[in-house]
């Protein structure tokens, strides 16, 4: 039996596609195990080697790990979401109560997209205390710490965003309160402190722009569809990115 | 005026109970990576 | 280094300076239309970016709007268009005026509680009196007033919903208060 | 280096130059460290990435079984649910509003916490305390960053589980059917001033919309006093952590320190003295 699977695995693992594929072999050795890190686009986001010290758990809780898991699972549920939902006022609530109801596994994707984006928002804000008092933004790595608060920020964003789609009665009112606020943005707000003196009115001033109309309507569910779809993932995607390229290059601040 | 007094309670307090939350993680973390280094 | 080839002639300190200087100012010029142009275009583009962001035209429900005639409204405040125009409208002996039922603090739609005459805002909290003073609660105005008009033709309330009153409060001891006078005049109080 | 040359030597030759790269880019962060107390990324650090992946589904399944996303009513934009609640991330803004205008509430403080997180590393000058959990050597900064988030969870908590029908505080035991009887209004400071030293509200000086009052003088001394104090009494007294920060990065640290601390300070104003509005000018109101 053992000569049997011994043939498989030779029969297989010599052959041209399977090298053309993995250019390493088995990771039993440790020349193995570095090619791996060395010949894999998403693995070699790691250096091949790390001290010692910066596994230990109770040091990152692996927060910026799991906020980035977060982004990938709410990324591949958005997307099986979106085979489904329209962001047409008329329809948008009652897809959603399709994806609820009607749809094998809907309720699943959307259960899992929602806890995930609440999950994500807590455990940046988690990540950030966690550099915060281990004192890892100090020099070399202040810019990475404000390529951080800049995720932070779009994080917020896009949960703010998604929670308008489902266009159910929390969700229209708290964007509504939401965007009182953008009006009341000292310059550029028709309610803020020297707006009106700018000439902002409810027809030209930044909440017009966010929710394209005076209103939150057709054009502002479409607006919020587009950023949390696609505008604000691209811009995460660009800084996670970079915030990434940071820390393999300045390398790990763990325990010496 | 109760509710007032109430809620300045509430807040003093909550504010301080989850600064040690805080606090005492970071004073726990940082005896416990101190007796890491010893021991090793 | 000297791609001529020609032997560098000994210049004097005076005459490098001055080509050292002038090559710098040369380059400094260069640098500044380059990077002007790249700047002017990037400012351009999104500059126009913006602009396209702003609809010229908005497909919103119709802010001027008949509500009938005068003597369907009897005294006190009339909660029937609330749901569907936003406002109230109310009179009081001396005539018509119609409120806007949105909070001045973020925007919410108030409830009337004809029990303790009083519009709450179930958003933070702020109450208004049925002129439309805010006497608790966070919000910083009155509630507006719209424009009212009759029309002459079929004798209806025309309301301007975007017309609005919006005078400046007096902080008092009761709250931010307008004195009812100076708020009771045309285009936003209807006589009759 | 050598140590590193002879693993690269075993590789099967490419003919691509991508490895000979390694060897001529500067050293990257992770060669500068000696070898000795090292451990392969594969398999140590990826397992633990995975356990921890299967270990963050598993809570997400949990969580979205024992609670199910909600969906309200279809939206209708002529009546406002009561209570209305933002996400809970924002609820610390939410419940901001009932003390703030909101252009205070609403885009001053989250910028003013947006900037501030983002100058922080600029304007933290210790050393000490890089790479490890220290509160002993860092005992102003961390005590001033939890400060700001215990204030930024305890609002939460308190938008999430206190607040019910309009906005109004409602203990845990009480009945949250039964709207709370009206409060009394909220007076201005200058009001107050103005009463308790029994001034006269005719204005000094009227600038357009705004008649300036003495007790509206006295509510400007009174704010711009307490940033005024606060620049000043650590400059005279601890010249050392003065001198450590530098003159930007002093008044830059102090302005935003200033400002968190003045948060709960309007808060309590509020709650304690009724104050609604410190300072009232017609075009912003603090």
């Amino acid at each position: 039996m053992n000569k049997l699977l011994d043939q498989i695995r030779e029969n297989v693992t010599q052959t041209q596609v399977w090298k053309s594929i993995f250019r390493h072999g088995f990771p039993s050795n440790d020349a193995n195990r570095a090619l791996v890190m060395f010949s894999n686009v998403i693995l070699h986001l790691h250096p091949v080697r790390v001290r010692r010290g910066a596994l230990k758990i109770k040091f990152t809780w692996c927060l910026g790990g799991l906020t980035f898991f977060f982004f990938v699972m709410l990324a591949v549920t958005g997307v099986f979401l979106m085979f489904y939902y329209v962001p047409d006022t008329r329809r948008a609530y009652n897809d959603i109560k399709d994806l609820g109801t009607v749809i094998y596994f809907g309720s699943l994707f959307r259960n899992l997209h929602r806890w995930s984006a609440h999950a994500m928002v807590f455990s940046v804000w988690m990540h950030m205390t966690r550099v915060f008092l281990t004192g890892s933004y100090k020099p070399p790595r202040e810019f990475n710490w404000v390529v951080g608060v800049i995720l932070l920020v779009v994080t917020l964003v896009m949960s703010w965003t998604g929670y308008l789609l489902p266009w159910d009665q929390l969700a229209l009112w708290a964007v509504t309160v939401g965007s009182k606020m953008a009006e009341a943005t000292p310059l550029v707000g028709n309610a803020g402190p020297f707006g009106p003196e700018l000439g902002m009115g409810v027809d030209n001033d930044v909440r017009f722009v966010l929710l394209g109309g005076t209103v939150v309507g057709q054009s502002a569910l479409l607006r919020f569809y587009v950023l949390h779809c696609l505008g604000l993932p691209l811009v995460m995607a660009l800084f996670m990115a970079v915030h990434f390229w940071r820390i393999r290059k300045d390398g790990f601040s763990g325990p010496l | 005026m109760s509710d007032r007094l109430g809620i300045g309670i509430f807040l003093t307090v909550g504010t301080l109970v989850i600064m040690g939350l805080f606090l005492g993680a970071t004073i726990w973390l940082e005896n416990s990576f101190k007796k890491d280094k010893q021991k090793k | 280094m000297n791609p001529g080839g020609k032997k560098e002639s000994p210049q004097n300190p005076q005459q490098q300076q001055a080509d050292v200087s002038r090559r710098r100012f040369f380059t400094l010029m260069g640098l500044g239309i380059g990077w002007g142009g790249f700047a002017a275009a990037l400012g351009g583009t999104s500059v126009g970016a913006l602009r396209y962001l702003f609809p010229n035209v908005v497909y919103e429900p119709p802010t001027v709007f008949k509500i009938g005639k005068p003597d369907d409204y009897g005294v006190g405040v009339d909660n029937k268009l609330k749901k569907e125009r936003q406002i109230w409208v109310v009179r009081n002996e001396r005539g018509i005026y119609v409120l806007v039922a949105i909070c001045r603090h973020l925007g919410c739609t108030p409830n009337w509680f004809d029990d303790q005459k009083r519009f709450r805002c179930p958003c933070h909290g702020s109450i208004y009196d049925v002129t439309g003073n805010v006497v608790g609660g966070p919000a910083p105005r009155t509630l507006w007033r719209a424009g009212v008009s009759i029309d002459p033709v079929d004798g209806q309330i025309v309301v301007n919903f975007n017309q609005r009153q919006d005078p400046d409060p007096k902080g008092t001891d009761e709250g931010l208060m307008v004195d009812e006078k100076s708020r009771e005049v045309p285009p936003f109080f209807l006589q009759v | 280096m050598a140590e590193k040359e002879t693993t690269l030597g075993t590789l099967p030759k490419r003919d691509g130059n991508s490895g000979g790269l390694a060897a001529l880019i500067k050293k990257s962060a992770s060669d500068k460290m000696g070898p000795e107390d090292h451990v392969l990324v594969w398999p140590n650090l990826v397992y633990i990435e995975l356990i921890s992946m299967l270990f963050a589904t598993a809570l997400l399944l949990f969580l979205s079984l024992i609670s199910p996303a909600p969906l309200e009513e279809l939206a209708s934009s002529d009546t406002t649910p009561n209570p209305t609640k933002a996400p809970w991330y924002f609820l610390g803004l939410q419940e901001l509003l009932v003390y703030f205008d909101p252009w205070l509430a609403g885009v001053v403080l989250p910028s003013l916490i947006i900037v501030g997180l983002v100058l922080l590393p600029y304007i933290d000058p210790n050393p000490k305390g890089k790479g490890y959990y220290t509160f002993s050597e860092r005992k102003f900064a961390v005590l001033g960053f939890c400060f700001g988030l215990a204030l930024w969870y305890i609002l939460i908590v308190i938008g999430v589980w206190f607040r019910g029908l309009d906005w109004s505080w409602y203990w845990p035991w009480e009945n949250w059917h039964h709207h709370k009887p009206i409060t009394g209004g909220l007076v201005d400071l200058e009001v107050i001033i103005g009463k308790t030293l029994g001034m006269s509200d005719t204005p000094l000086v009227t600038l357009g919309r705004y008649g300036v009052t003495i007790a509206n003088l006295i509510t400007w001394a009174l704010f711009l006093g307490y940033y005024a104090i606060g620049f000043s009494v650590p400059f005279l007294t601890m010249r050392k952590f003065y001198n450590t920060l530098g003159f930007v990065r002093y008044n830059l640290m102090m302005f935003m320190f200033l400002s968190m601390l003045g948060v709960p300070l309007k808060i309590f104003l509020r709650l304690l003295a009724n104050v609604k509005y410190v300072l009232v000018t017609p075009w912003f109101k603090i």
